[in-house]
């Protein structure tokens, strides 16, 4: 990415989450609630520091964009209103909105079917890996 | 009483079951649910994007049309509920977001948050009442330890969702009393089980699961209760050796209430 | 009203403060470097019941933009009661300035601590932002000093 | 017509980096009125002083602005100023153009423009001042401490030594306030009590200090020199004078053995009789009837205490009592509290008896407290062997559960209990997950490093997200170590948590009633943050401890003793200048209608009738008068008034206008 582009970015994610990173204390509540920690290689506390730092490019191509489990967790937890969730769905969107962004093919689902996988879980899974 | 009934794409499929209690549960206790008529579904998700405008109009929709009505919205699924609650509070608090959502909706009146969402068990213990609750079951759950599940999405974000404390909730708590059962307290009732990513990535949820039914037991509990189809897919999914049955909490309910094999 | 040299427009606007809280919340802004337009002249009173209706009218018809005044918290006044007291006395004038042509938006009353430094900044922002939407105000001044 | 000197000041570069000050001086020098103007590096500084008295005397000014800071950090400066070269100090008046003008603004010739039109508001306003003459009034030489803790106590021992009498009003049967409740003290150590015991005894024996306990101001009204005070004195159902504190009541309350009602003082952690002192070094060592569980008092049936007490001491009809007494100045010493958890359910607080308060373990591990200062967990009496410490738990939030401060004591309270445990049982895990550690104070980071380098205790950075009871009975705490980037599962037998600190929930009344402002997490508001810290902006009321903002014990004894001060010097002048900006009413236009007096929050507005002669007017009628002791110059009369009769001096209907008119040209 380019300067310009990082900056751009940065901004989006800003915009897309509403949060602000800079109210981050670094105390890491979130990474201490966070169920999928151990499957993240960029963790919970430093999202808003890479934003903060423009490490956009890390953030985005991280797998912790398909590990958060949306829980909310961090959300509820948060002491300072950074609300980390919102931070990395909103780089999560930043990868989806890209044309050949999508985390899920359409081909890929009969595969992953069983009998017993709810409605929900599809859908969800189309809304939340897919433009 | 009537209510607008928002069922979800779920509870027309694979989980018939805590919708169908559901109704006969309601007819018993002496209120309708009434089906919106051509609802669509609401996504399963919130979208979080402060600029995520089309993929919030189908609840803005079912909002509607519960206000039109003049009815609470009813939802069972914790998912459908968690995303109508938020859409709900947008309408009302985010100017920008109810602005451009009325501007696509084009309503004769534009919504503005009218509407009042309501989980099923809110009802039970808002409008219905606890006491009056267990002054109608026939079937006591006697003897019975039943942990509540309660998930996320039906807690968190709990200064939106406003549905009980999101640490320490209780509503299913007083549900399980209320229906002559013993309510077993776990810390990790509210922990995620990591539902969304079990399409692509089992590998969680099996941790998860493990720990909530490990926690379950370790307290006691014979079976546990939910309200969310998800985590019912997930728990049954669970290979943990702490492994109790799961049930959707209408059908205890409708158990409770001696109605459960009526239809 | 003035129009600088870009002919952009530079609103009037008159300030009553109360020497407890307001002012004080002023002088914390100033000392917190939270900055607001130039536009913003600030009155010192001791309170905001001692804000005549008088001087309102007297702002606009010398060509004020907008008039605002500031006093303590409900239930804070430093007399106890004055602030009540301008409450209901502006809502009164307010309303019959809005008859007569001198919008709403032109006038406010806004209760600001001590400690609200940002407060204050953030109103002033806010009330310079609604007086230069609404331009310049034409109601009331008195053509006697007009050229 | 005034002869005015108008003096800029460039304060430095704070407002001459972004004001031009020379063309200030410039432009107002034709202004009317004014005859003289100048610019100084620094009005306020003796030589700055210096040139304006010169100034006043060659140039026979009559008036003055000074365009400085604001008013409300050099308006007495000046007028003291303008006093020494023989003018009415009231003939001042300052433009305010660093905080308002030259600190916000950035565009020089903005500032510059704005700074000029502030002058010339000031210039207009002096043109129209007269000078006004300070009333004088008597000062009542007494004092009122409000709360008996550690701050309460010091500031009364100290006026009380001064020679001043002093009352304490403290709300709860015993004084001694949360010191009472401690253990030991950082960073020395030293036993609580023993260092707090002997002043609560030496308060009691003073001369000259009257100790109202399980006592409550009802009612405040007057000003400084001059307020008069009423004290509820709840009913203690026990005779002060017959009692003799031998406990014997207390020991044979039936409801102490029947353990239903929770001791205050021991935070819940321990059961009470209903007839109680919270403690055995209470002062006074008079029990109290707690009438909402008395037996007796809820159905008249029981009367053990009165049957046994063996001087007959107990009362059952006793009554409140309302004590109104006189005051010069009044303290504010109300302490503390932590918050309540109810909101943090992430800790289990509410769900298991291990996880506790910080307050709670200083009561366990006291010698005086629940366990004989054996640390036990509550729920199965065992020794821990594990102990976590959760720090900042509603400290330093940003959101509607927490406070936005930091705490300030927790992370020094946290390392004393940490070295506390490893003394007393070396081999207990000691953990504590911190954000950051905070020890500014002298000897603190000593102390701190002390417990990690000495007693290993284990200092993990990053926040706990969760307590989470196990079916064992133990505690797994997940939380983070950022250094180390990792999510740690500790499993643990007790967990500490450190809850921020907040005002006592009372102080919101009393200010109230006091009209002393405090801020918006309840914490009085000093007079300047810098300059005035023991001092609320309302004159006569001074601030001590808690109450103004967290402190350590050593700070609290420290201000206690800097309010004490402050309080010594208004009681030792026999006379206090009055504020010379009241009202005054013009009976030529007055027709005594009485709006005035009925929005006058002081009273201060009587009517007389009085032989008005005038153009066309002479006759006797009904006016008002202002009492210029009561009259604290608010204005509201002057506003109220629908004649125009009411005017308000130094700041009176023409000056405010010209005003106006001067900023609208």
């Amino acid at each position: 990415m380019t300067k310009q582009e990082i900056e751009k970015n940065v901004e989006l994610i800003k915009e897309i989450s509403g949060c602000d990173p800079y109210k981050c204390m670094r105390c890491g509540k979130c990474s201490g609630s966070c169920p999928s920690f151990n499957e993240m290689d960029i963790k919970p506390h430093q999202f808003a520091s890479y934003i903060i730092n423009g490490n956009v490019e890390e953030l985005v191509s991280s797998k912790s964009l398909w590990k958060c489990l949306s829980c909310f967790a961090c959300i509820e937890r948060c002491p300072r209103n950074v609300e980390p969730g919102k931070l990395i769905d909103a780089a999560r969107q930043l990868v989806e909105r890209e044309r050949g962004g999508d985390h899920l093919q359409a081909e890929d689902i009969p595969e992953l079917l069983n009998e017993d996988v709810p409605q929900q879980l599809l859908v969800s899974a189309y809304r939340r890996y897919r433009r | 009483m009537k209510y607008s009934y928002y069922p979800g794409c779920t509870l027309k499929n694979k989980a018939q079951d805590l919708d169908r209690y559901a109704r006969l549960s309601a007819a018993a206790l002496g209120f309708e649910l009434e089906e919106i008529p051509e609802w669509q579904c609401c996504g399963g998700v919130y979208p979080l994007g402060t600029d995520e405008i089309a993929t919030k109009l189908s609840s803005v929709r079912a909002l509607n049309h519960a206000k039109e009505q003049g009815q609470d919205l009813i939802t069972l699924c914790t998912a459908c509920h968690h995303v109508l609650k938020r859409v709900n509070d947008d309408m009302k608090n985010n100017e920008d977001i109810s602005t451009r959502a009325n501007n696509y909706m084009q309503l004769d009146e534009p919504y503005k948050g009218e509407t009042s969402v309501k989980h099923f068990l809110e009802v039970l213990r808002d409008e219905i009442g606890f006491d009056e609750l267990k002054s109608k079951v026939v079937k006591p759950l006697e003897g019975k330890k039943i942990g509540a599940y309660y998930g996320c999405l039906v807690l968190r974000p709990g200064k939106i969702l406003e549905f009980d404390d999101p640490e320490n909730p209780k509503i299913m708590e007083d549900f399980i009393r209320a229906l002559g059962g013993e309510p077993v307290i776990y810390p990790y009732r509210n922990e995620c089980c990591g539902a969304y990513t079990s399409l692509k990535d089992g590998g969680i949820s099996q941790e998860r699961t493990k720990l909530i039914f490990d926690s379950s037991s370790g307290f006691g509990a014979d079976m546990l209760i939910t309200a969310c189809p998800l985590c019912m897919y997930n728990l049954n999914k669970s290979e943990a050796d702490s492994k109790v049955p799961v049930y959707y909490f209408t059908e205890l309910l409708a158990e409770a209430l001696g109605v459960k094999e009526g239809e | 009203m003035s129009v600088n040299e870009n002919g952009e427009f530079r609103p009037l606007i008159v300030a009553f403060c109360c020497n407890w809280c307001s002012y004080a919340g002023a002088d914390l802004a100033g000392s917190s470097r939270l900055s607001y337009p130039a536009d913003v002249k600030i009155i010192r009173v001791p309170c905001s019941g001692r804000v005549n209706p008088m001087f309102i009218l007297r702002a606009f018809e010398r060509g004020a933009d907008g008039v605002i005044i500031c006093g303590c918290h409900p239930g804070d006044c430093h007399y106890s009661t004055g602030n009540y007291y301008a409450r209901r006395r502006m809502t009164l004038l307010f309303s019959m300035l809005d008859y007569i042509g001198v919008e709403n938006g032109r006038t406010r009353v806004e209760w600001c601590s001590a400690a609200e430094g940002a407060k204050f900044s953030k109103t002033m922002n806010e009330f310079c932002e609604k007086i230069a939407s609404l331009g310049k105000n034409v109601r009331l001044g008195d053509l006697r000093c007009k050229d | 017509m005034q002869r005015i000197g108008v003096f800029v000041c460039h304060c430095g570069s704070n407002i001459a980096a972004t004001v031009d000050v020379k063309k200030v001086v410039e432009l107002v020098r034709y202004e009317p009125g004014v005859v003289f103007a100048d610019d100084y590096m620094y009005m306020c500084s003796e030589a700055g002083q210096e040139k304006i008295i010169e100034a006043i005397k060659e140039n026979k000014l009559t008036g003055l602005v000074i365009c400085s800071c604001s008013p409300r950090m050099h308006e007495k400066t000046f007028r003291a100023c303008a006093e020494k070269a023989g003018l009415n100090p009231y003939m001042v008046e300052i433009a305010n153009i660093r905080e308002q003008c030259s600190w916000i603004h950035k565009d020089r010739e903005e500032a510059t423009e704005k700074a000029v039109i502030l002058a010339r508001a000031a210039i207009a306003k002096v043109n129209l001042n007269t000078p006004l003459q300070e009333g004088e009034s008597p000062v009542i030489k007494r004092a009122l401490v409000i709360g008996g803790g550690i701050a309460g106590i010091q500031t009364a021992l100290d006026i009380a030594d001064a020679g001043y009498p002093v009352d304490i009003v403290e709300r709860e049967p015993s004084i001694g306030g949360r010191m009472s409740q401690f253990d030991k003290t950082f960073p020395t150590l030293d036993c609580a009590s023993c260092i707090l015991t002997p002043k609560m005894v030496e308060v009691n024996q003073h001369p000259n200090i009257t100790l109202y306990t399980y006592s409550e101001v009802e009612g405040v009204s007057g000003y400084v020199g001059n307020f008069e005070v009423q004290i509820k004195k709840k009913a203690r159902s026990v005779d002060m004078a017959a009692c003799t504190g031998c406990g014997e009541c207390q020991a044979k309350c039936p409801l102490g053995k029947m353990g239903k009602i929770p001791s205050e003082f021991d935070r819940g952690l321990k059961n009470r009789p209903a007839i109680y002192m919270p403690f055995a070094q209470a002062v006074p060592a008079v029990p109290v009837i707690d009438r909402e569980n008395c037996t007796y008092f809820k159905t008249g049936k029981c009367g053990v205490c009165a049957k046994i007490c063996p001087s007959k001491a107990i009362n059952y009809e006793q009554e409140d009592e309302i004590v109104t007494e006189k005051y010069g100045a009044i303290v504010v010493a109300t302490g503390f509290d932590i918050i309540n958890l109810d909101k943090y359910g992430e800790y289990a607080y509410n769900e298991s008896p291990d996880v506790i308060t910080s307050i709670e373990l200083e009561r366990l591990m006291n010698a005086a407290g629940p366990t004989g200062g054996h640390l036990e967990r509550m729920s199965d009496h065992k020794q821990p062997k594990d102990i976590v410490f959760i720090q900042c738990v509603g400290s330093r939030c940003d959101d509607e559960k927490g406070k936005p401060y930091c705490s300030k004591v927790c992370c020094m309270y946290t390392a004393k209990h940490a070295m506390l445990i490893k003394d007393h049982w070396p081999d207990t895990n000691v953990t504590v997950f911190y954000i950051d550690v905070r020890t500014p104070g002298k000897n603190f980071d000593e102390f701190y490093r002390r417990a990690v380098e000495q007693y290993h205790v284990n200092y993990i950075k990053g926040q706990v997200g969760k307590v989470i009871p196990q079916p064992d009975g133990s505690l797994m705490v997940q939380g983070v170590d950022l250094l180390d980037n990792k999510q740690i599962m500790k499993k643990t037998d007790m967990v500490v948590l450190a809850a921020a600190i907040e005002p006592n929930k009372g102080v919101r009344k009393i200010a109230t009633m006091l009209t002393a402002s405090i801020d918006n997490n309840d914490f009085l508001t000093e007079a300047h943050a810098k300059l005035r810290p023991v001092e609320s902006p309302t004159a006569g009321i001074f601030l001590s401890g808690m109450a103004q903002g967290p402190k350590d014990i050593p700070e609290t004894v420290s201000q206690a003793g800097a309010a004490a001060v402050k309080v010594v010097g208004l009681l030792a002048k026999d006379k206090l200048k009055t504020n010379p900006c009241t009202a005054k009413c013009d009976p030529m236009f007055c027709n005594g209608c009485s709006t005035c007096a009925n929005v006058c929050p002081y009273g201060a507005i009587t009517y007389e009738d009085q032989l008005v002669r005038g153009p066309g007017v002479n006759e006797t009628r009904r006016v008002a008068i202002v009492n210029i002791a009561l009259c604290q110059g608010c204005g509201a009369c002057t506003t109220a008034c629908p004649s125009g009769a009411m005017d308000l001096q130094g700041f009176s209907n023409r000056q405010i206008t010209t005003e106006v008119d001067a900023i609208c040209q």
